[in-house]
């Protein structure tokens, strides 16, 4: 109790860093010396100084920030800085649209050949993968000897946009695309994504197939 | 192997209640009779050399077909010496209680109740021991092996 | 001078009468679960007496999905999206948690690069977590103005967080033994152009909070926890330093490359409310010096570890060997198999200190992974701290302590 | 006479006009856009007919539209006469008090003078206090009628904090009225033409104190402790739906207004431009005739005084979003122990001064 006083006063008097390890003693941790752990004081005052208990002053203070704000923003407004609509950053959404950046992960999709058949070989890996048990495959086979989904229901109302079935794919058959408008439904049936509502063709989603390429190639391992 | 100071100490007062000590992964750990829980973390929060003061932890993990068959963890750490220990106290099924370490780290509290929650261990001494994250009126402990993962619960509420 | 006297004490008495007489009576109401205050789904049975807390009770629950058994019913690998949505602000730290307490029941050390993106990742979430709770709790003291100030750095740091592994809360990126990708082209150009707008907001709101006198009068002297008490409440974090103890795990147990980065440990003085804020307004500011000597400092090479059995392969080897494809199959299917054994990995999160105890018996599937919520001691800690204060003292207790219902709830 | 009913009624229909027809949706808005770009935010702006969003103008009417059409709640075990006579009771002494307030001087326009104030009290400013206080009963029987203990707490605070605030309030004016010497509204204004005879320049004092106690009577940020929504969910009208939610909402606007013109009436030189006297003025407009120059003078007055007011509600806005909100026991400390005796000094001080 007394220590603590006299540790306290000891503070007031000069804040520099051997009185802050005093008072932290029975606190340090003891294999860390105190230059290595850098404890910074930021509690200034434990009483109110003059100037805080007038209201007037930081009440002034507060308000030139927000109308300093309030001024630039109507500027911005009117005047559009270079490049941009407006200056502030709000994207007046359905009229405009973010740009999304490479990584985005949107809904998943099925990347479809040119000639209109799928690249997925129903090898199951998705399934297996995905953390929310929404994707599943029945496998067949065309007369060519080529496997492919007979059946491939992507369940949107599970699905957590993990994007784990593109990366444990081996045939870069499914792919996380950048589309995020239009998922809500009002039934939970329709939520239930047959193949052909989840096929894209192969030309659309290029940018993704690169990116994708890009991160998971070799030259990370 | 060297022995850490923790769990040298703990082994030379306490040999009788010390089932097993191993420090997998450099974790220190100890596995100890579930009837000296309260004698051995008050030594160790108490003993000047350890003093761990903080208890971090506290959780309970089934291992559903060994004897005994329930482990009640406790993960301490102590700030002035920057060490963790890890106790362990195996519970049998049939007498599924150990006592509560509320009295030593008030902390304990809600992580009881939350072992008890799940897992159905009783802890004995605890003030206040009811169901936490789940509802009053929940069946079975649902963090036990033998509980299905799909199982539905009845429905419960006021009847009109 | 003796009727004074005597009309005095008529005077008492007459007033103790009064008090003796008037009926009062403690009034119960229900704080929450879906009241403005419990942002997190929480509720508090309150007891008052006036305005006066009598007794406080906190129930959780409400966000309870059962994380435990989900993760133990899944691959070790599909515990990620889980833990993504435990501190749903700093996503990423959660992530990092878990697999370095994965690559440590392993015993496998990851690649420098890895490590310093991992520090950039854990930095920035941690960012988006105080962004979030000091705009929250300015929002819930009627500093709407404020709240909005940081909410526009929080998204900003989202934009960031987006380009790096293309989700905004869901971040799903580290992964056992390496990352999902890597850093994005020109992101430590863009990272200094959100700083710079982030420090002018940040003095922005100092200025609307830090010595404004009603704002002041709110968090001072409120919530008060003394260091010795915060300890035997299992406190860590932000909350921790706030009453004076210097605990951080990123310098007591340093993980990844937090020793070789030099940063500051804020702590208060006497563990109030104000000093929580303080705190974490000045950990902002260190959360960003890390993130800029991590970029400054940045290796190139490989983000990944070459182990075929724990970290998938790259795409090269999968589309070219069949070796390569076959043993892909082998470990997704399977999940990967750390050997036998249990340990206890903690990293510093938002709130304080998030622990994994990870129990393996050998499978693909996790046996036990528990997590260790930095919220849940400080929300017990509630009855505590605002018991015997006013009503509206709940409001920037509750707040500081920054409880997020996934983290807390699981 | 019939030229004065029709004056009469020209005036009331105006003010009620101006301030039910304009100020109370506008401000609506003005509060949404407001804020929104003081805090980097765009506004609502959504609202539109046949695509026109008018920057969100429409977005009174939406509201309006939406509140109309919503069910008229009365919780469970609600007081219904009382449930439903509280709003009334808030909305009307909010109305009433603007017509003491001159928004303009006394003009002689084709032989009838006109003086642009509804009703011309001589104790204009001790009736605005007393309905001021009335509405402190809306407040309280709407809180303990709706059988909610959120709105009973409200209505606990609501009382405790309009009734010590008044004091201050009524106590911080009586400096101006020591000055002018007047308790006429239209004295008052009419004093101050002299732009160093302003209130606010005489009285700076009991200028921010009566700006403090005035918000506090509003019940808004800072003061918003009978409705802090953080706290007691939305106070003394968790349970009021639909138009009733409307006519406390629009009291709160209209009050704002009032207390604006209060202010402008009191301390800004109530219609008169700065360093521009009536008869400068009337020498500008003489271009127009003599009644012509008078007509011009009245609208360019008026004028004058509704900027002032949109001004000072453009002030009061930039406090509500800048402060965070007191709590209970430290605003009523602020009043009793902070406004109360600086009132008092500052009565003491104008005495002094009046008396040397």
């Amino acid at each position: 109790m007394n220590t603590l006083g006299i540790n306290e006063k000891k503070t007031e008097i000069n804040r520099n860093l051997q009185s802050s390890v005093s008072i932290l003693q029975p606190y340090m941790i003891g294999s860390i010396p105190i230059d290595k752990l850098k404890p910074k004081k930021v509690r200034k005052n434990t009483e109110l100084t003059l100037w805080e208990r007038l209201y007037i002053p930081e009440i002034v203070r507060g308000m030139v920030v927000t109308t300093r704000h309030f001024i630039f923003n109507m500027i911005g407004f009117v005047f559009p800085p270079n490049g941009k609509k407006r200056s502030i950053f709000t994207v007046y959404y359905p009229e405009e649209k973010l740009t999304l950046p490479d990584a985005y992960r949107g809904r998943p999709v099925l990347v479809m050949r040119e000639d209109g058949t799928e690249r997925c070989v129903a090898c199951g890996l998705c399934e297996k993968i995905c953390p929310a048990l929404c994707i599943s495959i029945l496998g067949g086979e065309r007369e060519n000897k080529e496997r492919y989904p007979t059946y491939y229901t992507l369940d949107m109302s599970l699905c957590v946009f993990c994007g784990f079935c593109e990366e444990v794919c081996p045939k870069e058959a499914i792919l996380m695309s950048d589309e995020y408008e239009g998922l809500a439904e009002y039934d939970r049936k329709n939520m239930l994504y047959p193949k052909e509502k989840l096929l894209v063709s192969e030309k659309k989603l290029q940018k993704r197939i690169d990116y994708v390429r890009k991160i998971y190639s070799k030259c990370n391992y | 192997m060297e022995l850490s100071i923790t769990l040298k100490k703990l082994k030379e007062r306490f040999h009788n209640s010390i089932i097993d000590i191993h420090s997998f992964r450099g974790d220190d750990t100890a596995i100890v009779k579930k009837e000296d829980i309260l004698r051995i973390t008050k030594f160790l929060r108490d003993d000047e050399e350890l003093l761990y003061n903080f208890m971090m932890d506290l959780t309970a993990v089934d291992y559903l077909g060994r004897e005994p068959r329930f482990e009640v963890v406790y993960h301490l750490y102590s700030l002035k010496y920057n060490k963790r220990v890890r106790i362990k106290a195996p519970v049998p099924e049939q007498d599924c209680t150990i006592d509560s370490i509320i009295s030593i780290w008030i902390a304990a509290d809600w992580f009881e109740r939350e072992a008890y929650d799940l897992y159905g261990i009783i802890f004995k001494g605890h003030p206040n021991l009811k169901r936490i994250l789940l509802y009053e009126g929940f069946k079975g402990y649902p963090l036990r092996k033998d509980y299905p993962v799909r199982k539905r619960q009845p429905l419960i509420g006021p009847e009109n | 001078m003796s009727y004074g006297l005597f009309l005095m004490s008529r005077v008492c008495n007459f007033m103790s009468d009064i008090t003796k007489e008037l009926h009062t009576e403690h009034m119960v109401i229900n704080m929450g679960p879906s009241h403005p205050v419990t942002h997190g789904t929480v509720k508090f049975v309150v007891t008052l007496d006036g305005e006066t807390i009598v007794n406080f009770e906190v129930e959780i629950g409400y966000l309870h999905r059962g994380f435990e058994k989900m993760c133990e019913s899944g691959l070790w690998e599909q515990a990620f999206p889980y833990t993504d949505r435990l501190n749903y602000v700093s996503s990423m730290i959660n992530n990092v948690g878990y697999a370095l307490a994965v690559e440590k029941l392993i015993g496998i050390d990851t690649p420098e690069r890895c490590k310093y993106i991992r520090v950039i990742v854990s930095e920035l979430s941690r960012l988006s977590d105080h962004f979030t709770n000091v705009a929250a709790s300015g929002l819930e003291l009627g500093a709407f103005t404020a709240f909005l100030y940081f909410v526009e750095a929080r998204d900003l740091i989202w934009d960031l967080l987006e380009s790096i592994c293309g989700a905004r809360l869901t971040s799903n990126y580290v992964r056992i033994g390496g990352l999902k990708n890597d850093l994005p082209e020109g992101f430590k150009g863009h990272t200094a152009r959100v700083f710079k707008r982030c420090r002018e907001l940040w003095i922005d709101v100092d200025k609307l909070l830090t010595k404004n006198r009603i704002f002041l009068d709110r968090v001072r002297d409120v919530g008060i926890m003394s260091p010795d008490d915060a300890i035997a409440y299992g406190f860590t974090g932000p909350c921790l330093r706030a009453s004076g103890v210097p605990y951080d795990v990123r310098k007591a147990q340093p993980y990844l490359v937090y020793d070789r980065m030099d940063f500051e440990i804020p702590i208060g003085e006497k563990g109030d409310n104000f000093d929580r804020y303080l705190v974490r307004m000045e950990e902002i500011n260190q959360s960003m010096r890390i993130v800029e000597q991590a970029l400054d400092n940045i290796p190139d090479g490989p983000i990944n570890v070459d182990m075929p059995e724990y970290r998938w392969q790259s795409k090269d080897d999968i589309y070219t060997k069949i070796e390569s494809v076959i043993f892909h199959f082998k470990t997704v299917v399977e999940g990967i198999k750390p050997p036998e054994g249990e340990v206890y990995f903690a990293v510093e999160g938002g709130n304080g200190e998030l622990g994994f105890y990870l129990v393996s018996n050998g499978s693909g599937k996790p046996y036990k992974c528990r997590v260790r919520p930095p919220c849940f001691p400080l929300t017990a800690a509630m009855p505590k701290m605002v018991t015997g204060s006013l009503i509206a003292d709940v409001v920037p207790t509750f707040d500081m302590i920054n409880m997020i219902g996934g983290e807390c709830d699981r | 006479m019939i030229a004065d009913l029709i004056e009469a009624v020209a005036k009331i229909l105006f003010i009620f006009g101006v301030n039910m027809g304009f100020f109370a949706p506008v401000l609506g808005w003005v509060e949404r856009k407001q804020s929104a770009v003081m805090q980097d935010r765009v506004g609502a702006n959504r609202a539109d007919i046949f695509g026109f969003t008018l920057i969100g103008l429409l977005h009174p009417v939406a509201d309006t539209i939406k509140l109309l059409t919503k069910e008229d709640f009365i919780p469970a075990g609600a007081n219904k006469l009382f449930h439903t006579l509280a709003p009334f009771i808030t909305l009307t002494p909010a109305l009433i008090a603007f017509s003491v307030i001159p928004f303009g001087g006394q003009y002689e326009i084709y032989g009838h003078t006109i003086n642009l104030v509804i009703a011309d009290l001589d104790v204009g400013i001790l009736f605005i206090f007393a309905f001021a206080s009335l509405s402190i009963y809306g407040v309280v029987l709407g809180g303990w009628s709706s059988n909610n203990n959120w709105s009973f707490l409200g209505a606990m605070r609501a009382s405790a904090q309009m009734l010590s605030y008044e004091v201050a309030m009524g106590l911080a004016i009586i400096g101006v009225i020591m000055v002018y010497g007047s308790l006429r509204l239209t004295d008052i204004g009419a004093m101050q033409e002299n732009f160093f005879k302003w209130g606010i320049f005489l009285q700076p004092i009991g200028f921010i104190l009566f700006i403090a106690c005035a918000t506090a009577e509003n019940k808004r940020i800072p003061f918003d402790i009978p409705e802090a929504e953080t706290e007691i969910v939305a106070g003394y009208f968790t349970e009021y739906s639909s138009m009733k939610f409307i006519m406390f909402w629009m009291a709160e606007f209209l009050e704002m207004i009032t207390i604006a013109g209060i202010i402008t009436t009191l301390f800004l030189g109530a219609w008169h431009i700065p360093f521009i006297s009536s008869k400068m003025l009337l020498s500008l407009f003489s271009f127009a005739g003599a009644n012509g120059a008078t007509i011009l003078v009245m609208l360019t007055n008026i004028a004058t005084f509704f900027t002032k007011i949109i001004f000072m509600i453009w002030f009061q806005m930039t406090i509500r979003w800048t402060l965070p909100r007191f709590r209970y026991d430290q605003m009523m400390k602020l009043g009793w122990k902070i406004l109360l005796p600086l009132s008092l000094i500052n009565i003491f001080i104008t005495g002094l001064v009046l008396l040397l």
